[in-house]
């Protein structure tokens, strides 16, 4: 595999089905959500109406360079890991960027955004900013651990950091996915999962009222609309990682949809059961109850 | 100006011994005033975008009396007020309606222009109840305002004492056909009568502890 | 041409009559006849010196009387006797100059005292008759009781009456002992007694041995000179302590070889019981002399051992012996008359040096020379000494030696930290006739270093190019400090050019770093103005060391590198505002390292000389590094240990961590990163060389490869954890220099190809941003006068250049894409598919986002958030502060789209001794085993996503209004003062609340207790010595009777 | 006979020791140590007397020729002329000592010159 152009157009086809599956598929489970607080919730393009709006809004502010380039690593993170992973097995047209490193690049780019929009918060000068964000770090320091370790137990399994081959060693039936040769890997990586999809119940860091949302306080406008863009594309390429590795990949959009779609329904229907955790809570929930399922995956595998 | 001692201008000495002048209402905050932003070039495009911003009704989770409580029913299965695109937002910034709900006492009159001028442009109030169209029951208090409007440029009453949900609900109809037809530019007119609103603002706030506008 | 030694006892006496028939006024003529005779004196020993240094030649018996032994005293004039007289009388000749003023008001009878004292002296080296030697013994205690009443201490007469009190018993044996021992021989001449054999008079022999080992003043039996030691005239404890103790140890020697082999185990007790003993109780003193008094103690004790131990050193006896002798000879009296310029007697007091560099040199060198480091004498002979004892397997007696120096080095570098970094409010006067003798004590010392490197047989320190260069800066004090920057930056780069091709890939990249990269750092060193005395020498000794380091190919080149990096560094770090007990701590810590590594070296030079196929008869106690690859079991294990420990001393594993942050935080802002960047890597160095040439090792079944990776396992996870919680930002970056050697270390244990490829990653990469990073937080701390990180804030906008580098730094340090820190992620995880072990990698798994934690941590506080008032007018940091960290930017970027330009033939570098696992390097994409990686397309695609991104953001917020610090919405409210609105202290409580039991600082409590049982023991030691002489006496009586059991025993 | 004179040599030794450590007064301290030398003395010509010969010196009793055989040892005996020199002198010094002690501290207590300890 190697770079031509036709990647770019193809690149920016993949982005443009992934922001529109996001933004439906976030409002659909934004939906779900509010069924079972048995309302109707948000209108299915919700989103849609809330990033143009977004965007046209006639002011903004800004606290300076970091301030203004928060949103852009953001975005540029969660556009990034989607393109550096080859989103549908087998095809060419979407495996984008995947050229340029393996499992390790989409596993570390993840963290590309999140520095970036840490930075962004912190310039803003807004002390709930930097509580948010260094409630995140700590959490998501603890939930790592077991997603790592599932990896590093499916990639000893599969012998590859491969994504494609990784995926091709699952194909031929459910029973070749990850979930059932590797049962207690992905029990670990899917409750790391858990505690980096910002739902209850490891949401603190964006406790609204008590620090106002956290790290994105002091966001708004076409800041606001970059990083709603993200939570449409982010999502979805972080599940995608996840049924990559462990749900037999995805050979088409449509299978895609569906897998991505079910993961991210695993969170939100966790989420709409639990009450929030505090950070040190969820630390050593992870720390008890997700680590050892991982220190376990990789012993055994 | 002011009497708070951290507002005050004071002498620090820096590391290196150099000693110079703080300010704090300079240095801390901006001093622009803020101006009127024109809406898109081409009417089509701000057309869009109103229609847009009808849909999405992001209001200032910030209870500033008692009608506060009418507005917690409407996340409630009951009125379940998301279905129409309003959604409610911790903070100023994100927001773009600011329900002024009932009786503004000259305390948090401080506080509703504070977080009223952290939104931006475009950006709606609507006054909810009767103290706020005439001070209400409270139309001889010695601590509360009068007429919102002269404070805030208002978009939209929803008169009652209280209004219910149902009301506010139509209110939010109402509002969003103001702003489709293009006429809630109380920012512009905010900005435009700058001055006045601020010499209303400052006959009855007396301990006036912030920048003119608080970006 | 050389004159009669009978002269030098001649004119001593003649002189001291002559004094005595002068008139009572003219003192001043009686003080030019003293020099005079004692100048005599030691320049016919000197031409003695001369003649048998130079020719050769065998020792000379001197018959009085016409003649010979039995019926005459006879004196023997040999190489040792003229080297000790020379040291005698020189040491006389000085103390005469020293104690000038106090001898001119005394009057002549004083300077007849002395002269007698010398005379005796010499008397007791030159003579060969037993009784002829109790005669010297006696006049010396005469001469010592009239010369310490010189004193303007009171108290020193009450010492000098218990001196007098011993010596009685003493000299009560000796006599008893003579008498039976010539009843048993009929004769009095040693050498006679030696040829008939001790056998027939043993009791007697024990007699004589005893009451001439006493005069060693050893432990327990030495009350006695501890006072006269603290009590006497500074010149005279000097001339007591160097010229007194050395004549009685060869007085000693002389006895010893009547008693043969079978009495040498018994000098070797007393010795290496003196020796520890006196340097424990020196522990806890804080009277300058007395301590001194125990170093002389714990120093005597040390050479006894070597002439217990003249059996196995055979050749050598006289190198080793004669080179710890003339050290401490030399050392001590300098460092006495040093104590003659302190006006108060504390440690402390000694700050007031600090007026006079030189002065300090002079200290320097006398500590120096006692702790046994290079060039100096004393570490040559303890390489010897301690090569031959691993040779003959006597271990434990190896181990106490070394205990014993490590406790000696720690009291005197901490008296070196006192009068460096404390403050003193005495002056110092310097009349010449008493700097004189201080800077004699100087220059003899260094010129013993290098008589000793010639002698030594290998290379002579004082010859090697990089050290000159290092001691020239010596020279240049008086230069201004920009000018010695631009030497040390043209010499490090002039050496890299010089000498780069030499190198294999592996240690090219050292070598890089080591002068390149130091000469970066060195670029940062031109803000400081002035001259900065003692900086240069420090640093350049470093650098010299580090690159001799890499030079080394034996295994003694190797251990004197590892001396020098590590005295250099020490001086480095001790130049930091606070860093005075964690510059001894750092000390102690490496020079235990240091002897760990010497004692590994030790022992295989053993086993690899049996192993020597030429069958090699004398032990050559040096080696080459790799045949350590030779070495078989049981002993290559251990050695593997003690290396591995050693080296892991320096890279700070867990557990010998404890001198790092402290070490690194407070040094200066320019020493920061060499020490952290540059000097940290040796260690790794030493470790790349153990593991190319031992390979895995297994002791009592446990892997110790396999223990290594667990050590770098943890101590990447505490080493992180630990920085997570730290408020100061240096030594936040001091324990993430802790953690990332942890993944170093782990990296290296991992002993597969891209393990150490990935090891090899962190030397440059932790190079690269450490540095970087220590600068931009040194220049900020420089420019806001604090460290910590909550009291600073909001700098972005003030110094955006040193905002970058921190930003670039802690991308690459984070290892996020597209850095060169992914690089180094990408090759762990590549690596860690071949391994064997996968438990230690959850620890690894763990450290890695909690590296994320400090890293924003770091930027956050510093450059973000809130700007406090005094801060406003802050300017950007140094241009040459600044400067090198745009290097390293540069470097980073460089490294992260190519790192195939110095990767690549390190990959193939390794391939040679792990062949599996290799990259393939075609193209622009990296390939493993397993996977692959592009940094060129990374950056290509991160680049162009990201400036679209950020020019559709420029198009839509294209009038976004510039706000200022408290334009945040602050729930309606606003912000009451920067100061409460930043958020920066306990910055990560909730995981202090998680994860806190395991950064409890069990570790530096461990090391806590023992120095604290280290100083009780020390301290209930010294109770022994309660003052009273009757006491002292009961020491001296007890002594002899433990002697004598054991001997029994034996 | 010598067993005698050695054997009260070594019991005047031992006197003096026990007097050197028994008392605390630096004079009688001086004095045990002369009794200590004269014993020790004492055994040095004891160690060199030979039964039946007469002191060596040579003169009109005894010629030069036959010394050998006829006078003891002169060897201890000049060593024990150097030793009472010698200990002559370091008593000299020793009450020198003890004066100078009295002057400056008032005491000849050995007890209480502790001022230097540890």
């Amino acid at each position: 595999m190697d770079f031509d152009w036709m990647k770019i157009p193809y690149a920016f086809l993949t982005v443009f089905i992934v922001v529109n599956y996001g933004f439906l598929m976030g409002a659909l489970i934004q939906k779900i959500g509010a069924r079972a607080g048995r309302r109707h919730g948000i209108p299915i393009w919700q989103y849609y109406l809330d990033v143009i709006k977004n965007y046209g809004l006639r002011t903004s502010i800004t606290h300076g360079v970091m301030f203004y380039l928060g949103p852009v690593f953001r975005l540029s993170g969660g556009v990034g890991l989607l393109l550096f992973m080859p989103v549908i097995y087998g095809s060419y047209m979407f495996s984008n960027f995947s050229f340029a490193g393996d499992l390790i690049l989409a596993l570390y780019f993840v963290f590309f955004g999140t520095l970036g929009m840490a930075l962004g918060a912190g310039e803003s000068g807004h002390p709930h900013a930097a509580i948010g964000v260094t409630r995140g770090l700590q959490q998501v320091s603890m939930a790592e651990l077991p997603f790592a370790m599932a990896v590093f137990s499916v990639a000893l399994q599969y012998q590859t950091l491969s994504i494609t081959e990784i995926v091709a060693a699952q194909q031929g039936g459910m029973m070749n996915w990850t979930l059932f040769t590797n049962p207690i890997a992905v029990a670990a990586a899917m409750l790391a999962f858990l505690g980096s999809m910002m739902r209850p119940p490891f949401d603190v860091f964006i406790a609204p009222q008590e620090i106002p949302i956290g790290p994105p306080t002091e966001y708004h406008s076409s800041y606001l609309a970059l990083m709603q863009t993200n939570r449409a594309i982010f999502p979805v390429a972080k599940i995608v990682i996840y049924m990559n590795l462990f749900f037999g990949g995805a050979g088409s959009w449509p299978e895609l949809f569906v897998k991505v779609f079910f993961l991210y329904l695993f969170s939100a229907f966790v989420g709409v059961c639990f009450p929030r955790f505090r950070v040190e809570q969820s630390i050593r929930f992870f720390l008890v109850w997700a680590v050892p399922l991982g220190v376990l995956s990789i012993m055994v595998v | 100006m002011t009497t708070k001692p951290e507002l005050m201008k004071r002498m620090v000495k820096g590391p290196d011994g150099l000693e110079f002048e703080v300010d704090p209402l300079r240095d801390y905050y901006c001093e622009a005033p803020p101006t009127v932003m024109p809406g898109a070039y081409i009417q089509i495009v701000e057309d869009f975008f109103n229609w847009a911003r009808s849909k999405s009704l992001w209001i200032l989770g910030f209870g500033t009396g008692c009608g506060a409580i009418e507005m917690r029913p409407l996340m409630t299965p009951r009125f379940d007020a998301y279905r129409f695109g309003v959604a409610w937002r911790p903070t100023p910034r994100q927001a773009n309606l600011f329900i002024i709900s009932g009786y503004l006492s000259t305390k948090t009159l401080k506080r509703a222009i504070r977080a009223y001028e952290q939104m931006q442009n475009p950006k709606y109030v609507i006054g909810l109840g009767s103290c706020t169209i005439n001070g209400g029951m409270y139309w001889d208090s010695y601590n509360t305002i009068k007429k919102l409007d002269e404070y805030l440029p208002v978009d939209l009453y929803i008169a009652g004492c209280m209004p219910r949900p149902e009301a506010l609900l139509a209110g939010f109809e109402e509002m969003k056909k103001i702003i489709r037809t293009g006429k809630a530019e109380g920012a512009n007119q905010y900005a435009e009568n700058f001055a006045w609103y601020k010499a209303n603002q400052k006959r009855v706030i007396h301990d006036w502890d912030m920048p003119d506008y608080n970006w | 041409m050389v004159i009669n030694a009978l002269h030098i006892l001649a004119t001593g006496l003649g002189a001291a009559f002559l004094t005595g028939l002068l008139d009572e006024k003219r003192n001043g003529l009686a003080f030019m006849i003293t020099l005079g005779a004692l100048a005599f004196m030691s320049a016919v020993s000197a031409g003695w010196l001369v003649l048998f240094a130079a020719t050769g030649a065998h020792p000379m018996d001197i018959q009085t009387a016409g003649t010979p032994p039995p019926f005459a005293i006879a004196l023997r004039m040999g190489l040792a006797e003229a080297a000790l007289l020379t040291l005698i009388n020189l040491a006389g000749l000085f103390a005469a100059m020293h104690m000038g003023e106090t001898l001119l008001a005394r009057g002549r009878r004083a300077m007849a005292v002395l002269l007698v004292m010398v005379m005796a002296l010499c008397g007791l080296v030159l003579t060969r008759d037993l009784f002829n030697l109790f005669v010297f013994f006696e006049l010396i205690v005469i001469a010592t009781g009239g010369l310490v009443l010189l004193s303007d201490d009171e108290r020193a007469v009450s010492a000098g009456f218990k001196y007098l009190i011993v010596s009685q018993f003493i000299s009560v044996l000796l006599l008893v002992g003579i008498v039976f021992g010539y009843h048993a021989t009929g004769t009095l001449n040693i050498d006679g007694m030696a040829e008939q054999g001790s056998g027939a008079f043993a009791l007697a022999f024990f007699l004589i041995l005893i009451a001439v080992a006493a005069e060693l003043k050893p432990f327990p039996a030495n009350g006695w000179a501890l006072d006269i030691y603290e009590s006497a005239h500074p010149g005279f404890a000097a001339l007591f302590s160097a010229a007194a103790a050395s004549a009685a140890l060869f007085a000693f020697d002389k006895v010893l070889a009547i008693g043969g082999a079978e009495w040498l185990p018994v000098a070797t007790g007393i010795g290496i019981v003196s020796f520890v003993a006196g340097n424990l109780l020196a522990l806890p003193q804080t009277n300058d002399r007395r301590l001194l008094g125990y170093s002389s103690i714990a120093q005597s004790g040390l050479i006894l051992v070597a002439i217990g131990q003249q059996d196995i050193l055979g050749e050598h006896y006289l190198f080793i012996a004669g080179g710890l002798l003339l050290s401490h000879a030399v050392a001590k009296a300098g460092l006495y008359w040093l104590s003659g310029f302190v006006a108060g007697r504390e440690l402390t007091d000694w700050a007031a040096l600090r007026q006079r560099p030189l002065l300090v040199l002079a200290f320097v060198t006398g500590i120096a020379m006692l702790s046994g480091l290079p060039p100096f004498p004393g570490f040559y002979a303890k390489w010897e000494l301690v090569h031959l004892l691993a040779n003959e397997g006597r271990l434990a007696l190896l181990g106490w030696i070394l205990f014993g120096a490590l406790v000696e080095a720690g009291y005197l570098f901490r008296w070196f930290g006192y009068a460096i970094k404390r403050e003193s409010a005495h002056t110092i006067d310097c009349p010449p006739d008493r700097v004189i003798p201080v800077i004699a004590a100087l220059l003899a010392g260094w010129a013993l270093g290098f008589a000793w490197g010639e002698l030594s047989g290998r290379s002579n320190l004082l010859l090697v190019l990089p050290l000159l260069f290092a001691l020239a800066f010596l020279l240049l004090e008086w230069a201004p400090a920009w000018l010695k920057n631009t030497l040390a930056i043209g010499g490090l780069s002039l050496y890299f050019l010089q000498t780069w091709q030499d190198y294999d890939p592996l240690r090219l990249i050292f070598l890089v770093i080591f002068t390149l990269g130091g000469a970066i750092i060195f670029l940062a060193s031109f803000h400081a103005h002035g001259r900065r005395i003692g900086f240069y020498p420090s640093a350049m000794t470093m650098f010299a060391g580090m690159v001799l380091l890499l030079q080394a190919t034996d295994s003694f080149g190797f251990f004197a590198a590892w001396e020098l990096l590590t005295i250099g560094s020490y001086f480095l770090i001790l130049r930091g505002k606070e860093s005075e007990p964690h510059a001894l701590s750092y000390i102690v810590f490496s020079l235990g390292g240091a002897f760990l590594i010497l004692a590994g070296f030790a022992i295989a030079a053993a086993s690899v000389v049996t192993l020597a196929p030429s069958g090699a008869v004398s032990p050559a106690p040096t080696f080459e590094i790799a045949s350590l690859a030779t070495l078989a079991q049981p002993v290559a294990p251990w050695v593997f240990l003690l290396l591995a420990i050693g080296f892991m001393t320096k890279t700070a594993a867990i557990g010998l961590h404890i001198w790092l942050p402290g070490a690194h935080a407070e040094a200066e802002t320019d020493v920061s990163p060499m020490v952290s960047g540059v000097l940290l890597k040796a260690g790794l160095y030493g470790l790349f060389v153990l593991l190319m040439s031992m390979g895995r090792q297994s002791l009592y079944g446990v892997d110790l490869v396999n223990l290594m990776l667990w050590i770098g396992a943890i101590t990447a996870l505490l080493g992180n954890l630990m920085a997570i919680f730290q408020e100061d930002a240096k030594r936040l970056l001091a324990y993430s220099s802790i953690g990332q050697m942890g993944y170093a270390l782990f990296g290296l244990a991992l002993m597969n190809h891209l393990g150490w490829l990935m090891a090899l990653m962190f030397v440059i990469n932790h190079y690269v941003y450490k540095s970087m990073l220590f600068l931009s937080v040194g220049g900020v701390a420089k420019r806001t006068g604090t460290r910590a990180m909550y009291q600073m804030g909001g700098l972005i906008t003030l110094m955006p250049l040193s905002f970058i580098a921190t930003l670039v730094g802690i991308i690459a340090m984070s290892g996020v894409p597209p850095l060169s820190g992914f690089g180094g992620r990408w090759i762990f995880y590549n690596a860690i598919m071949d391994a064997d072990t996968r438990l230690p990698m959850v620890l690894i798994f763990l450290s890695g986002p909690i590296a994320f934690l400090y890293l924003f941590r770091l930027i956050h506080t510093i450059f973000l958030g809130q700007l406090k008032d005094e801060h406003r007018r802050l300017k950007e940091a140094p241009l040459s502060i600044v400067l090198p960290q745009m290097i390293y930017v540069a470097i980073l970027i460089g490294v992260a789209i190519f790192p195939g330009l110095i990767l690549r033939r390190v990959d193939a570098y390794i391939s040679q001794f792990l062949p599996d696992g290799a990259l393939n390097w075609e193209g622009l994409t990296i390939t493993s085993q397993y996977g692959w990686w592009n940094p060129v397309a990374i950056m290509i695609v991160v680049a162009c996503i990201f400036l679209l991104i950020f020019g559709w953001l420029l198009f839509v917020n294209r009038k976004a209004q510039k706000v200022k610090q408290f334009n945040i919405v602050f729930s309606a409210e606003r912000p009451y003062r920067p100061e409460t609105t930043h958020f920066a202290w306990n910055f990560f409580a909730p995981y202090k609340k998680a994860m806190g039991f395991l950064v409890q600082p069990f570790v530096t409590r461990f090391w806590g207790a023992i120095t604290d049982l280290l100083h009780t023991a020390g301290d209930l030691g010294r109770r022994l010595y309660n003052g009273n002489g009757q006491i002292y006496a009961f020491h001296f009586l007890i002594f002899v009777v433990v002697v004598f059991v054991s001997q029994l025993g034996m | 006979m010598v067993h005698v004179v050695m054997a009260t040599g070594f019991l005047l030794i031992l006197i003096g020791f026990y007097g050197a450590l028994t008392h605390r007064n630096l004079l009688r301290m001086i004095v045990a140590f002369t009794v200590a030398d004269t014993g020790v003395n004492v055994v040095i010509v004891s160690v060199g007397h030979m039964r039946g010969r007469s002191a060596p010196i040579l003169d009109r009793a005894v010629a030069a020729a036959d010394a050998v055989q006829r006078i003891i040892d002169p060897v201890p005996q000049a060593l024990v002329l150097t030793a009472i020199v010698i200990g002559v002198g370091v008593t000299a010094l020793m009450l020198a000592y003890a004066w100078r002690i009295y002057r400056q501290h008032r005491t000849l207590d050995i007890a209480r010159l502790t001022a230097l300890k540890g």
